[in-house]
């Protein structure tokens, strides 16, 4: 039975000398064999092992790591969520995880202090502005909230920004999504690795997938550092690493994997409530609730598996931080690092089958899989369950690739977050 | 950051460099490659874990397009070459320009 | 009507009472307007034959490598493969653009005359590398970036061709001409830490 | 030394002659130069320096270097302001001023430390499990005003920062022993050598300890090995200068402190370098690792080597009364030279049984009490150290002391190291992780485990030689055998306390209050992993990034859980080592150097003239040219109408203008524009699209034969960088066997266009050696000639409807020209128009802008050049991708036009806007169509609108709904030309 957490929860345990917590989940050596074995314990890997249980009884599934649980991207991104998608196709999947994030604390039982800061775009030019303003239509027609701000307004909410008319790039105006914000990134990984542990499923650290096996062109389980796990299906949700893992199988992806660099200045008192965002100059920043702010931009320049990136980036993005925020100049970076981003050409996810019986995919975030884990891991566990797609996500699959049907976000989405 | 050995110039910052991805060749005859094929050489990638080729372009140098064996996960660099003639690989379109 | 009068990119620094020109102890910045350009481009047929013909013209080899040769009249600074910029005295460059071009004739090759499209700059004095350094990531030591050693590089984030020429701890920088305003704005704000 | 008096009355790095005074909390102080904030308060007497993150405890000076976990401040006042200093590392200057950060109304009364009573209710994570209901909103307001440290600036910061790269041979790291001998070894090789330290004098412990080399004291031999690298050419040596990160391919970031002074705009404070070495040399040191006791967190309890640190150095006292607690004999040392410096030693408490080494003979010789076997088991004292309980045979006695000196043995700097992937090793012995040898990194001293004087030396030199060596240096020097004396270490006894049965409050991580009772809980739920139980615990993730709790931490987790500290393993090290100011990293590139722009040929003019700049691309262009007391709209609709009605001039200089010459360059043209290249004449202009390979519409410009294979080609100014880059790709990679040369010349022309009605009377009354009539010189032609004794080239195209000339001519000349032009074009009543007006005009004549009315999907038949396309068999850039089913489909977003039913005067559709249908079950709105370019017609007094729609060509004469920020409109569905229709004007 789940310990339930809760303000009466801690003041119990805290008279008993805090000795009763709980594993948040149990860390175990694999079975023979499962019915469905989900590689990756990052975000969507653990939120699919979740909504199998909760919402199709499938409950015999483990997800298998090499390393730590959230230790991939979940565990290092920017923690950016919004919805403000170009196209109805992306707009309906990630209002859809934003919806499921605005109850998952309630329904995990785990705070995920989602702050819906809200998350402003600027722009810097009369031209950038029409951009914007197609932008900010498309997501009001698609039924979300977008809110156009003029300069005016944007000196009001953030006093710190540099609003000049003199500015190398001025801002203009922008639009703000209000029901953005960012939520703790560890929380999305620790609160569904508990409820999927509880409703049964089995988490395998440590443990390294090394081949797919295979029998007559269906995916028959998978070799591990830990050995031989037997699976009837078998999903990858990798992130950067998809196309090493769907080479295993001998399919090729359309994923370019990238280090994505993001860092973090020494904590402060609060002092900046939104997120912002601008393209001129590449950087986003909000700031955590433990203080410091949390900076991110664009990709380094080539291919890598490592997860660490170079200063270029960092100085780009520093610059167009101070360039926004000119007195942010004193304040220090604390630490940078990095992950590695599966890109797609359209920025867009790929979602479902493989072309292998019972291998699926969830994979191709990129830049901005954050914001997609409910979403992500409720559209997988249906498409698993059924063997057929999900509505959401009948337009993120391989197949467009095939066609040319692709879901250009990339003119939408020009900051990656 | 990196630093690449442009066989013109020699050993530069990855700044004065753009990287056109990992080598890729463009169908000899498009008009009889299959959609499969032409969309394989447009979307398709090996993103190979490890040692790869990939070509990069010596923007602000010499402007010349190169071969280089790099290592996607410790980024070392075993070899550089100069696009042989008959060599094809696929211009990148708006890669990092 | 009036002579057309031609302009240096710099030209508004040419109105001040300093010129185009940053002077710091132990260095020195300087704009040379109109420095006489030709770019040189052969194509893929163009043999060693057409290579000393250009070669007979400019009096001097052209270098293969990122390097500059000079003859009395020119300074030949490699680009890319087959690809060399001419640098003469100002107005000197029409000469040498029509023949080059008259013999080159039959050859695949291109001669233009691009003294506009870049300025020249010369930079000197001891504190000169220093200052190069603050946004150059070249080696400008002086073991290293020898005499006529030239490159195109980045200084400050915009493209130059720099080039050491033989005068002590003095080079030259060729920067497009729709950047030398900002570039030169670089300058002084960089010099002043000198 | 007086009661009040915390300076010793000699020695130390001090400069008694310049006394210098700043004030902490709002109280004036007195220092000397040399001091640093931390010394100086502390030969004040001052104890309780700062707040903990979490509960408040009062804390005190730790540590004497980057390692500080405790005072870290805020430096200067607010607006103006510094958070999250480090006492320990900065300098002290007239004028200073520091104050405690998180804590109120006081550092010494602060109201938030009733938090401490309440910690078994805040276990680590406690957030994730509670302020769920009503919702985190709730109660998020109230955690982050408990959240964070310093407080951030609110004004602008007018210091400057500036940089430096640099190439080296060999790069040594740390500025120590180990780091002199090898820098020394590397230099006398001839190899190019940087040195540097992060403090402001270099020896690193030398500055402390009390050593001999070759019978001289260290110092002496420090004094000369500077010296003798002084000589060399090749040396550089940089104090206060930190290598902050360790990159790929041996780059390493320095950043550099210049000085403290809130100095003149021209005295950057910090420079960054960026170091390209062949070879490293780290030899980073090691830092003294704390013992976790019970309450070891008060003020006064302090690392061993720092008491020595600031006896020694600073001559300042820590406190009257010391106690040292230790598990090695190198805090012996803190006791030897404090009782030599007058101070109390009221014991070493030992963990061992049996203490050995040089020190213990000494400490024993000289008298001090040594209590060995032993353990602290608590203390006292709130707001500064008054007693420690000591365990053992004098049964757990209290002992009175101000200071405890504490040594958990060292942790040998291995950040750089690993943060460049190099692996790591436990040492059993020592209890610390040693780097593994690897192959461009040489490390040395303390860092690889050497823990005496001589090895460090020595290790140096071999470091220093290897190094020189791998670089490419003979270095026949045969290496020296210092002689420090007859030292012997000791040994080293682990001790962690045991966490099932000794007291939760422990501190392990001081900065984040992490205790050992947190660890305990943390490994109860799971948090096994290293990296788990960093993030869970948040231990290691303040300010000094855990450089003394990390590796307690990870031993505490490993016995708290059965495993072998290997096992458990670090944290990643990442960079920086310390923070870094983000000014720095921005350099000089900030403000109007932020990104470079470039400047037209007739900008002077514009600038004179009232044009009012914009930024397009990289370009600096005039929008418009407002008369005084004329705004944007009107100047716009001005030019616009003089352009209709008369002539106007426009700078494109900015257009691309590439030459393509070689016997195949027709051919290699015909493969990549979509349109037919063969087919034109010499002398005329084409119009063509360029695609990328999947088809999609990249550029559209024109291009004209100049000669049997000789090519001009005019991309558009957004696209003339990116399509000259382009040719040359193909070129390279494409088809490399194809005899071409691409002559990239945008930058060697100016371009001016004179446009109008007017616009041939115009270039008539110019003095030209071209026939500008009609017949002669007809649209889409080009012609080379002079004009007002400039050579020139011309071509007739026109982007805005009217009859166009665009006169070429070399860069320098354009501002003449131009002039020229407008003072001919007067009588005219000529106008200069800018890129408003353009707009306009293009759009009044459905001129496509490639970019704004096209965009990544868009492909030639989306906008009307489908035939075309196809016509052409033969293979071009993106041609076999329009045949993808994606492609040939019905649904395509097609352009169209807009006329807006009903407006008010003036009134136009935004760009921006959608067409809107809705259906489904619940009429749910859907995006069928943009508009791309909109505005109100000056010429045709009417609104008028391009953009793309949904099949749109089918759609001819449909009144639409367009929808923009909540507000619809009716449109209705046109062809995508408004004015002149049948192109007379620009033929005329
Ligand atoms: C710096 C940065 C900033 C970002 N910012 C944002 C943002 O602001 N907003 C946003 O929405 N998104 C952001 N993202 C993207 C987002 O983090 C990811 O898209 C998302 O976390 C992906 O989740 P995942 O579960 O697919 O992958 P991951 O969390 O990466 O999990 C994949 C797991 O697979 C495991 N694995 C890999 N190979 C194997 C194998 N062979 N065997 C077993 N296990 C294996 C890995 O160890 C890892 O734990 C950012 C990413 C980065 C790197
Ligand atoms: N006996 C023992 O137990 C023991 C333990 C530790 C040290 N020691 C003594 O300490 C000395 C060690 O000599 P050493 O040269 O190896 O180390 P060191 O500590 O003397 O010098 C290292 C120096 O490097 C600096 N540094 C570290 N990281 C840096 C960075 N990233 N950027 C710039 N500077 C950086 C440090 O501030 C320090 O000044 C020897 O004298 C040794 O006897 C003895
Ligand atoms: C949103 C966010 C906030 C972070 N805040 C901190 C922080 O306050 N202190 C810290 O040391 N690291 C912080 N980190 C970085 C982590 O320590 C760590 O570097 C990151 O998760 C990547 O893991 P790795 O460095 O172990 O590879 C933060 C990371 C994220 C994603
Ligand atoms: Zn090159």
């Amino acid at each position: 039975m789940l310990q339930r957490y809760s303000l009466l929860s801690l003041f119990k345990n805290g008279l008993t000398g805090n000795e009763n917590w709980q594993p948040t989940w149990r860390s175990v050596e694999p079975k023979k064999s499962y019915d469905v074995v989900i590689v990756g314990a990052g975000g969507h890997g653990l939120a699919t092992a979740y909504y199998l249980a909760r919402n199709h009884g499938i409950t015999n599934v483990a997800i298998v790591d090499k390393g730590w649980i959230g230790g991939g991207n979940t565990g290092r991104n920017t923690s950016a969520i919004r919805s403000n998608y170009f196209y109805r196709e992306a707009t309906d999947f990630f209002e859809r995880s934003l919806q499921l994030y605005e109850g998952l604390g309630e329904e995990l039982n785990y705070n995920i202090m989602l702050s819906q800061i809200g998350v402003m775009t600027l722009a810097h030019s009369e031209h950038e502005m029409e951009g914007i303003r197609r932008w900010a239509n498309a997501i009001q027609i698609n039924g979300v909230d977008s809110e156009f701000l003029d300069l005016e307004q944007i000196r009001k909410e953030l006093p710190i920004l540099n609003t000049s008319v003199n500015a190398r790039y001025p801002v203009v105006g922008g639009f703000v999504q209000r029901r953005g914000g960012v939520a703790r990134h560890d929380a999305i990984a620790w609160g569904y690795a508990r409820r999927a542990d509880e409703l049964g499923a089995d988490i395998i650290e440590q443990c390294e997938v090394t081949n797919l096996l295979q029998h007559g062109g269906r995916v028959t389980g998978v070799e591990t550092s830990k050995g031989k796990i037997n699976a009837g299906q078998v999903v990858l949700a990798v992130a950067g690493h998809s196309s090493h893992l769907a080479a295993m199988a001998d399919i090729k992806l359309p994923i370019t994997s990238m280090a994505l660099q993001a860092m973090v200045s020494e904590p402060l008192k609060p002092f900046l409530n939104t997120m912002t965002v601008s393209s001129v100059c590449h950087a986003y920043v909000s700031q955590s609730d433990r203080g410091e702010l949390v900076i991110g931009g664009s990709a380094d320049i080539c291919n890598s598996y490592a997860q660490r990136g170079g200063m270029p980036v960092v100085e780009e993005n520093i610059r167009a931080l101070v360039e926004l925020y000119p007195c942010l100049s004193r304040l220090k970076l604390m630490r940078q690092w990095a992950g590695i981003v599966d890109i797609t050409p359209d920025t867009c996810p790929v979602i479902g089958a493989l072309p292998m019986s019972g291998l699926y995919i969830n994979g191709g975030w990129g830049t901005g899989g954050f914001k997609a884990i409910p979403a992500g891991g409720e559209t997988t566990a249906y498409t698993v369950a059924h063997d057929s797609p999900h509505p959401l996500v009948e337009a993120f699959s391989l197949e467009r690739f095939r066609s040319g049907e692709l879901v250009n976000e990339a003119a939408a989405s020009g900051v990656a977050h | 950051m990196q630093q690449i050995d442009c066989p013109w110039c020699g050993v530069r910052d990855e700044q004065e460099f753009s990287c056109g991805g990992e080598l890729v060749s463009r169908p000899r005859d498009p008009a009889n490659a299959s959609d499969a094929e032409w969309t394989d050489y447009l979307y398709f990638r090996q993103n190979i874990k490890g040692l790869h080729t990939e070509v990069w372009r010596h923007t602000a140098g010499c402007r010349m397009w190169f071969l280089v064996d790099r290592d996607t996960v410790n980024h070392s660099i075993t070899a550089i070459r100069k696009l042989q003639p008959g060599v094809t690989s696929a211009p990148e379109g708006e890669v990092n320009e | 009507m009036d002579k057309i009068l031609r302009v240096s990119p710099l030209s508004r620094y040419w109105e001040t009472e300093e010129g185009a020109r940053i002077h710091r102890p132990d260095l020195l910045l300087c704009e040379e307007p109109f420095t006489g350009l030709v770019r040189l481009q052969l194509g893929r047929s163009a043999d060693r034959s057409v290579c000393s013909r250009i070669e007979d013209i400019v009096g001097c080899e052209l270098p293969r490598t990122p390097a500059s040769n000079s003859s009395s009249a020119c300074t030949v600074l490699w680009m890319s493969e087959r690809d060399w910029l001419i640098s003469v005295a100002p107005n000197d460059e029409h000469a040498l653009a029509s023949h080059l071009a008259v013999s080159l004739e039959s050859a695949s090759a291109a001669v233009n005359i691009v003294t506009d499209s870049k300025t020249l700059i010369t930079a000197e004095g001891s504190n000169v590398r220093d200052m190069l350094a603050v946004g150059c990531s070249i080696d400008l030591h002086p073991g290293v970036f020898t005499n006529d050693y030239c490159v195109q590089t980045l200084l400050g984030r915009v493209q130059i061709v720099l080039r050491k020429t033989s005068i002590r701890d003095q080079f030259q920088i060729f920067v497009d001409r729709t950047y030398a305003a900002f570039l030169w704005e670089w300058l002084r704000e960089v010099a002043l830490e000198f | 030394m007086s009661d009040k008096d915390f300076r010793l009355t000699a020695g130390g790095e001090i400069d008694r002659q310049e006394p210098v005074s700043f004030r902490f909390n709002g109280k004036e102080y007195r220092g000397f130069k040399g001091d640093t904030l931390a010394s100086a308060l502390m030969a004040n007497g001052v104890r309780v320096l700062s707040r903990s993150f979490k509960y408040h405890r009062p804390r005190g000076t730790f540590s004497a270097g980057i390692e500080e976990c405790n005072s870290i401040l805020q430096l200067d006042r607010a607006p103006d302001t510094e958070p999250n200093v480090r006492a320990t590392m900065l300098p002290i200057h007239e004028g200073l001023e520091a104050f405690s950060q998180s804590c109120w109304p006081s550092v010494n009364w602060d109201i938030f430390s009733v938090l401490g009573w309440f910690s078994r209710f805040l276990p680590p994570g406690f957030y994730y499990k509670t302020f769920k209901w009503p919702s985190w909103k709730f109660y998020e307001p109230l955690i982050r005003h408990t959240a964070g440290m310093g407080i951030a600036p609110a004004t602008q910061d007018h210091r400057t920062y500036t940089r430096r790269h640099e190439h080296c041979d060999v790069l040594v790291v740390g500025g120590g022993a180990a780091g002199f001998s090898a820098a020394v070894a590397a230099a006398r090789s001839g190899a190019r050598v940087i040195l540097v330290d992060e403090h402001q004098c270099f020896g690193g412990a030398l500055l402390r300890d009390e050593e001999y080399i070759d019978g001289v004291p260290a110092k002496v031999w420090l004094e000369s090995a500077i010296n003798q690298l002084r000589a060399y050419g090749n040396v550089r040596l940089l104090s206060r200068c930190t290598a902050t990160g360790y990159y790929d391919h041996n780059q390493l970031v320095l950043v550099e402190h210049l000085s403290n002074e809130s100095a003149g705009k021209s005295d950057p404070v910090q420079r960054m370098w960026k170091v390209r070495a062949k070879q490293v040399v780290l030899a980073t040191g090691a830092i003294e690792r704390p013992l976790v006791f019970p309450n070891n967190d008060r003020p006064g309890i302090m690392l061993a080597s720092a008491v020595r640190t600031y006896v020694k150095r600073y001559a300042a006292v820590p406190g009257k009364k010391i106690v040292v607690y230790t598990n090695n004999s190198d805090a012996y040392r803190t006791a030897i030279e404090s009782h030599k410096a007058g101070i109390e030693v009221a014991a070493i408490v030992d963990a061992r049984e049996t203490p050995q080494g040089t020190s213990v003979r000494e400490a024993e010789s000289l008298g001090i009490r040594i209590i060995s076997g032993s353990r602290i088991l608590n203390t006292k004292g709130y707001r500064g150290l008054r007693s420690v309980q000591v365990a053992g045979a004098a049964a757990n006695t209290w002992i009175n002391c101000e200071v405890l000196a504490v040594s958990g043995g060292w942790t040998p700097t291995v950040h750089l190291y690993s943060q460049n992937g190099g692996k790591l090793i436990y040492d059993q012995q020592w209890a610390c992780f040693l780097p593994q040898a690897a192959e461009d990194v040489h490390c040395a001293g303390s860092l690889n485990g050497k823990w005496s004087l001589a090895e460090c030396l020595g290790d140096g030199q071999k470091a220093g030689t290897q190094a020189s060596n791998r670089a490419g240096f003979q270095s026949h020097w045969v290496p020296d055998q210092p002689d420090c004396g007859d030292i012997v270490l000791g040994d080293l006894l682990p001790v962690l306390p045991d966490i099932q049965t000794s007291p939760r409050k422990q501190w392990v991580d001081y900065l984040y209050d992490v205790t050992v009772g947190d660890v305990d809980i943390a490994a109860r739920e799971e948090f096994l992993s290293i990296e788990h139980f960093k993030r869970y615990t948040t231990t290691g993730m303040a300010v000094d990034q855990g450089k003394t709790s990390n590796v307690n931490a990870l031993s505490l987790l490993a016995q708290v859980t059965g495993r072998d500290i290997p096992d458990v393993g670090t944290t990643k090290f990442r960079p920086p080592f310390t923070p870094v100011t983000f000014g720095t990293l921005a350099g000089h590139e900030v403000g109007q150097l932020y990104l470079p722009k470039r400047e037209m040929p007739c900008h002077r003019w514009h600038e004179a003239s009232g044009g009012e700049f914009e930024d397009v691309g990289t370009w600096q262009r005039p929008a418009c040219y407002p008369k005084a007391g004329e705004s944007r709209d009107a100047a716009t609709k001005r030019e616009i109408l003089t352009v209709r009605n008369g002539v106007g001039i426009f700078e494109g200089s900015p257009l691309g203008k590439i030459e393509v010459s070689g016997p195949d360059a027709a051919d290699f043209l015909h493969r990549i524009y979509m349109n037919n290249v063969h087919s034109l004449g010499v002398g005329k202009i084409r119009y063509a699209l360029m695609l990328d390979d999947a088809g999609v519409v990249m550029d559209d410009g024109v291009f004209c034969k100049l000669a049997e294979n000789h090519y001009l080609l005019y991309p558009t100014s957004a696209a003339a960088d990116r399509v000259a880059l382009w040719l040359e790709e193909w070129s390279q990679t494409a088809w490399p066997e194809l005899d071409i040369v691409i002559a990239v010349l945008s930058s060697q022309w100016a371009t001016c266009t004179v446009s109008g009605p007017r616009a041939r009377e115009l270039m008539q009354s110019l003095p030209s050696n071209i026939d500008f009539s009609a017949e002669a010189f007809p649209h889409m032609s080009y012609r080379v000639g002079e004009i007002l004794g400039i050579s020139c080239r011309i071509s007739r195209v026109s982007f805005t409807g009217e009859i166009s000339y665009e006169i070429n001519v070399p860069a320098s000349y354009g501002d003449g020209l131009w002039s020229a032009i407008f003072k001919a074009g007067e009588p005219l009543g000529i106008a200069a128009y800018g890129s408003e007006a353009l707009l306009t005009l293009r759009l009044e004549k459905g001129y496509l802008h490639v970019g704004a009315d096209t965009d990544g999907t868009t492909i030639p038949d989306d906008i009307g050049w489908g035939a075309v396309a196809m016509k052409k068999k033969t293979d071009y850039v993106g041609r076999r991708s329009l045949t993808l089913p994606v492609n040939v489909r019905e649904g395509r977003f097609q352009l169209v036009g807009y006329e807006l039913q009903n407006p008010e005067e003036g009134e136009f559709l935004d760009v921006g806007s959608h067409v809107v249908e809705s259906g489904g079950p619940e009429q749910r709105l859907s995006s069928i169509g943009y508009v791309t370019s909109s505005c109100f017609s000056p010429t045709l007094n009417l609104p008028v609108a391009i953009g793309r729609l949904l099949d749109g060509r089918s759609r001819q004469g449909d009144v639409v709904e367009v929808y923009s920020n909540g507000v619809q409109r009716p449109a209705k569905v046109v062809e995508p030309v408004f004015y002149d229709r049948e192109s007379v004007r620009v033929h005329g």
